[in-house]
């Protein structure tokens, strides 16, 4: 029983740590690129502590303020279905395809606060936000599926089992690898597809009305979510962690692998990110989802 | 290329004065220029580069001239033409020059020179409720216009 | 007491005739009437509850045995049926207000009546004379609550009629097929027949019937009619329409597959692809085809009430390709997803409804901001559209997951793509839907808008707690699901009050877990929400605009065309609309009419008296020559 | 010990402040050209933890680079009240000063803080990026020790600056 509370307890507080070391490691890297020295390693905490303790705060209404709360209820209910290093949390009582449903009660909840803050920029950018996710979602389902089909099962803990001693989906599943690794790409909403919150057009897109506690709770929101996309694509394709050290790893080289492509590539437009999406990466998982087929 | 300055010449009513090899200044009476900027435009100068007015408040005169240039002469032609300060009112060229039709709003609004035709020119353009006469008129005194309306900072110490 | 089936199916037309008579008496009467007859038949059903099985001959015609039998199937489909009829009924006595025309009201109450008893009729016919006559009824009583929606819903009522009377052409010949064979067309006797009968004549038959019931579930090639007429009906009327009617469809293909045709005598009698008969496969591939062109159409509409018709299309053909998949978890999500479907999307039409009472206008870019005015109404909405999304904590999560499992059971992946694509792209519709209302900037005429009366509070808030409830312990709708299907021969399924255990399917779900957790971090996120300072509230004017300074009569707001940008990628797949061909067959139609006809029908008189006296003198020919010509 | 926690909220509160300022990009006058380099690899800013924010509700510094004629002023107030509490507002070149070279332009006002209240000045005809870095390091020590309370000012005489405000804008 203790060791359920402690999961309960420390499992959002990891993935928050995790995803934060990922934000701040993010920013010295992309300065390093930029030639510049970049602000200190700890400058995302500062800057999530700076908002919190911000004097005034301002709210356009019950729904405006519940956005960035739902969206932390909805991550935090994400983290606990995801087997983390060796403890299969919740895996139980919800498998992959219940999982994919969960993580959108998160971007829901936000949408409708952003919706709420009656600024064009918010709709824009949650309608830009809404048309990507409509994009990626094709590919990931393609994977999904395969990987699903490839254990027969689609119970997160049981998959990353399968994958114990060595064998991991990349090796036996490469192509889907590589369409998993595009679609976290975007589903974190890195440079190139930072369409929704691209600054130059949409001002921030969603977060254009959140300033303070409110667009602190966004920040935290960010980070685990960076921390769930990752770690699902860890479990899905890197076989998963037996402890929290060789997890992080694994982690984080898939995140500095994303972090090389960020600065390098110009910015999609929209409709061209969904054709992109809808177009090489569904073919190459229709692939690799035939050959589980055949297998 | 002679062809075009012979044609300008030809200009009826006009006075034509060649500063430089490819600029030319023609000057007409209020009332003949429009047919002087059709007649320019169908010699080739498609280009209307600047309408403006001048403050000639010594002879109490606005001169309003429009530089038109040609692409394919490469010449500079300075249309200009006088109204009396106390009632200027002009006919519109943005028939002839579509550009025309900003410039008309931007003299009107700074020198208060009335446009026919032009039915923006009344609407504001880019100043903010401006109370007093057109600034960019001569007899507009900027300095006491400013020592009026903004507190000037003392430099010896903080006049606050 | 042993209340018997004919009561039962009496009630609604009884008590429609009596609401008629008290509209006469007063305006109350009639409505405390129809409220009071529809709860005496949710009543007299919910008497059912456990009965496996119970038949009664209540007639005959043509020598065959005419029978109302109940099993929990009937049973399930019994509860959409009253439930949704009561609701509606509540809500439009409020809402109907505005019609001052004394006599149509009093029709309007009792053709809803009429309908609820049809509805009763098929689901409780044990035989296809039944079936097909209170079909028929049905269709008709449908027909005229339609048309009550003002001057466009009188094409669209007309339209729905013609592909309804189609529909039932095809179903008559198959029936006198079917009788010309049996002589009874009870349903074990037919399936009787079928299972004697060559393939081919078997094939027909379900391919004539399946085209009845396929117009009336608005599966893709024939669903043409469900968008005008769900979107021109009176907004209590759509609920009903497309929350119970197509369910009724979805209801007789049931009977078809699982009833008529015992479950091993389609593989036998036609090749089987994918382990599921060929006609199956078929019927998956239009249900599939339905969900993800009809999610692509509702997401570039700018009118509420036509994306929820089109977003009905998409949901029904969840239903369908539940019911055509032939592994009992399949048909078991299928049926969930139909009552599922019932209570979210009548929900959401009554919310619409709703707006629509108050603000008066439907579409999409004329509102916004309603949040503050109309909370209640938007509370309702956002439930619906999170259940319509599939978002666990709700129900339409469960009965989505129920017909993804077993597709994936099955290996068909192509198909659960498909479904998929089409539950991501309802979160497109689904939220263009809440922002276009609630959210964004509130425009000056809708200032002083209030909520709507309790009244049409009431039924909203009823199903918020059906949507809450099947979400959260799924167990209760599977108990009668499950009792239901072990009749038809499906092997039952292994499942508990909150989900479906470890062993049964490829992955577990205890929705009750997801609920809690869910509910306990957001008590937490809040809790750490309130430690900060609080945070003043700002007008909706008081926003950012690069500076400018927002005023009431700026059109502050982005909503029309709110998917352009995914407009362009999907564009090319409109080439091609059904519409159209069927609107070319109909001109063809009419010019063959002109044409051809204009020959015959001459108008003046001496030709028709000629044909008169050519078609006498043959008739008595044919008397004198003993009179067997056929 | 009730205040004393207070005051140690307080210093906390004010060193957070101080390490990451985000500013807002809204460029006013002709000084904005000295931000790009300011911000990018030849003197980077994000050094100092700060970074620019496009709108108002995110950022705590707002820069008015350069002249500022009354048009601009009535957006510049607009945009100074959208932004949350802490904001301090730095003025750039001598033209914020006293109208500099416009000083006998007829759409130019003479002196920023009669309008809104500046926590600091800049002088030169647009200073150097190593000069606003030096004023922003300035500002952090203003902000560390409490005294950058241009805020403070704002709401304590409101009607003072409103009335100045009125007077301009008419």
């Amino acid at each position: 029983m203790v060791k359920m509370i402690l999961i309960a307890i420390g499992a959002p507080l990891v993935a928050f740590a995790i995803g934060l070391s990922f934000m701040m490691i993010k920013r010295k890297i992309v300065a390093r690129i930029q030639r510049r020295y970049g602000p200190t390693i700890i400058q995302p905490i500062y800057d999530v502590l700076k908002l919190l303790v911000k004097e005034d705060n301002i709210s356009h209404g019950v729904i405006f303020s519940l956005g960035p709360i739902i969206a932390i209820a909805g991550s935090i209910l994400a983290v606990f279905f995801i087997p983390m290093a060796g403890f299969s949390m919740l895996t139980g009582s919800g498998d992959l395809i219940a999982l994919l449903y969960i993580m959108a009660i998160g971007s829901l909840g936000m949408a409708l606060g952003a919706g709420d803050s009656a600024n064009p920029n918010a709709s824009i950018g949650i309608s830009r936000a809404l048309t990507l996710m409509f994009g990626y979602d094709l590919p990931l389902v393609i994977i999904v599926i395969s990987v699903a089909l490839q254990y027969h099962t689609t119970n997160l803990s049981d998959i990353v089992a399968a994958q114990a001693n060595g064998n991991w989906t990349l090796w036996t599943l490469p192509l889907s690898a590589i369409v998993g690794f595009v679609v976290t790409y975007g589903a974190l909403g890195e440079h190139p597809f930072d369409i929704v919150t691209a600054p130059h057009e949409v001002a921030t897109g969603p977060m254009v009305e959140y300033g303070g506690k409110h667009l602190g709770f966004l920040m935290i929101s960010h980070a685990f979510h960076i921390y769930i996309e990752i770690a699902l694509f860890v479990d899905l394709f890197l076989g998963g962690a037996s402890n929290i050290l060789i997890f992080y790893l694994k982690m984080f080289a898939v995140f500095f692998i994303m972090i090389m492509f960020d600065e390098v590539l110009p910015r999609f437009k929209i409709d061209d990110a969904v054709r992109f999406y809808w177009k090489w990466p569904t073919v190459v998982a229709l692939i690799s989802l035939i050959i589980v087929l055949v297998k | 290329m002679m062809g075009v300055v012979d044609k300008i010449k030809e200009l009826d009513g006009a006075k034509i004065t060649i500063q430089r090899e490819n600029r030319i200044f023609v000057d007409v009476d209020k009332d003949r220029v429009i047919g002087t900027l059709y007649s320019l435009k169908l010699m080739g100068f498609h280009q209307l580069s600047v309408q403006n007015v001048v403050d000639r408040i010594k002879d109490g005169k606005f001169e309003i001239f429009y530089v038109l240039y040609s692409h394919e002469y490469k010449i500079n032609v300075i249309v200009r033409t006088w109204v009396d300060r106390d009632n200027p009112v002009i006919e519109t060229a943005d028939k002839i020059y579509p550009s025309a039709h900003t410039w008309e709003r931007e003299i009107s609004e700074m020198f208060g020179i009335k446009v026919e035709g032009n039915e923006d020119c009344g609407k504001p353009f880019i100043l903010e409720n401006w109370k007093d006469i057109p600034p960019m008129r001569k007899d507009f005194d900027s300095v006491k216009y400013s020592s009026e309306h903004f507190v000037f900072r003392h430099s010896e110490g903080e006049n606050e | 007491m042993n209340m018997s089936l004919e009561l039962l199916l009496a009630t609604p037309f009884i008590g429609g005739l009596l609401t008629y008579i008290g509209g006469k008496v007063h305006r109350w009467v009639r409505n405390i009437f129809a409220v009071l007859f529809s709860l005496l038949t949710l009543g007299e059903m919910s008497l059912f509850y456990n009965t496996t099985f119970k038949g009664d001959v209540w007639g005959s015609l043509f020598g065959s045995k005419l029978i109302l039998q109940t099993n929990p199937i009937t049973w399930l489909f019994l509860l959409i049926v009253t439930s949704i009829s009561l609701l509606v009924i509540v809500f439009s006595v409020d809402d109907m207000k505005h019609e001052e025309d004394h006599i149509v009201l009093d029709s309007y109450y009792m053709q809803l009546l009429f309908v609820e008893g049809a509805m009763i009729g098929i689901v409780l016919a044990g035989d296809l004379i039944t079936f097909f006559m209170f079909w028929e009824i049905m269709s008709w009583t449908s027909y005229f609550l339609i048309v009550h929606g003002g001057k466009k819903s009188m094409d669209a009522g007309y339209k729905y009629i013609i592909m309804s009377i189609i529909g039932a052409y095809a179903m008559f010949v198959a029936i006198a097929m079917i009788y010309s064979k049996a002589h009874s067309l009870v349903y074990p006797d037919v399936a009787l027949v079928l299972s004697q009968s060559s393939p081919t004549f078997t094939i027909w038959i379900i391919i004539l019937l399946g085209v009845g019931f396929f117009v009336k579930a608005a599966v893709m090639p024939l669903h043409t009619w469900l968008p005008d007429a769900h979107s021109e009906a009176p907004s209590p009327v759509s609920p009903l329409l497309s929350g119970v009617l197509i369910k009724m469809g979805a209801y007789g293909l049931f009977i078809i597959f699982y009833g008529l045709m015992s479950a091993n005598l389609a593989k036998n009698i036609m090749p089987s692809i994918f382990s599921t008969p060929v006609l199956l496969y078929i019927v998956q591939w239009l249900a599939a085809l339905s969900i993800v062109l009809a999610t692509f159409l509702a997401i570039m509409q700018e009118d509420a009430k036509r994306l929820l018709a089109y977003s009905s299309i998409s949901q029904i053909g969840y239903v369908v390709l539940g019911l055509a998949t032939g592994t009992s978890l399949g048909v078991a999500g299928g049926l969930f997803h139909a009552l599922n479907h019932a209570i979210f999307k009548s929900l959401l039409f009554l919310a619409v409804g709703a707006v629509i009472y108050r603000t008066g206008t439907r579409n999409l870019s004329d509102l916004g901001g309603l949040v503050k005015k109309m909370p209640f109404t938007f509370v309702a909405l956002v439930v619906g559209i999170i259940a319509l999304a599939g978002v666990p904590p709700l129900n339409g999560f469960v009965s989505k997951w129920m017909i993804y499992e077993a597709l994936l059971q099955k290996k068909e992946v192509f198909l659960l793509i498909m479904a998929f694509v089409g539950s991501t792209g309802a979160f497109l519709y689904v939220y263009r839907l809440v922002h276009s209302i609630f959210l964004g900037q509130l425009s000056q005429k809708h200032e002083n808008v209030k909520d709507v009366p309790i009244l049409m509070q009431i039924p909203m808030w009823v199903l918020v707690i059906a949507t809450v409830i099947y979400g959260i312990f799924p167990g209760l709708a599977m108990d009668v699901i499950v009792k239901g299907m072990k009749m038809f021969g499906f092997a039952p399924i292994a499942y508990n009050l909150y989900g479906f255990p470890q062993g049964s399917t490829m992955g577990a779900l205890k929705v009750i877990n997801i609920a809690s957790v869910l509910m306990i971090s957001f008590v937490v996120a809040w809790i750490f929400f309130l430690l900060f300072s609080k945070s003043r509230k700002v007008s909706q004017y008081d926003n950012y605009a690069a500076g400018q300074v927002v005023t009431p009569e700026l059109k502050y707001n982005y909503s029309f065309g709110f998917y352009m940008s995914f407009g362009r990628v999907i564009k090319p797949i409109f080439k091609i609309s059904i519409e159209r061909i069927y609107n070319y067959w109909v001109d063809a139609a009419k010019i063959f009419g002109d044409y051809y006809m204009r020959r015959v029908y001459t108008g003046n008189l001496e030709t028709y008296n000629s044909y008169i006296v050519i078609v006498v003198t043959i008739a008595a020919a044919a008397v004198l020559l003993g009179g067997k010509i056929w | 010990m009730e205040r004393m926690t207070e005051e140690q909220v307080k210093t906390i509160a004010n060193m957070l402040r101080k390490r990451s300022l985000w500013m807002i990009h809204y460029c006013t006058g002709c000084g904005a050209m000295e931000l790009p380099p300011t911000m990018t690899s030849r003197y980077d800013m994000e050094r100092f933890g700060l970074a620019p924010y496009v709108t108002s509700r995110q950022a705590d510094i707002l820069l008015i680079t350069g002249y500022l004629n009354v048009k601009t002023l009535r957006r510049v107030i607009t945009v100074y009240e959208q932004m949350l509490d802490p904001k301090y507002v730095i003025g750039f070149g001598s033209c914020a000063l006293n109208g500099g070279v416009y000083w006998d332009s007829y759409a130019v006002i003479k002196q920023l803080d009669r309008y809104i209240p500046a926590d600091l000045y800049i002088a030169g005809c647009m200073p150097r990026p190593e000069a606003i870095i030096s004023a922003f390091r300035h500002l952090m020590e203003l902000i560390d020790s409490g005294k950058a309370d241009g805020y403070k000012r704002y709401k304590r005489n409101l009607a003072y600056y409103k009335e100045n405000q009125r007077k301009v804008l008419g």
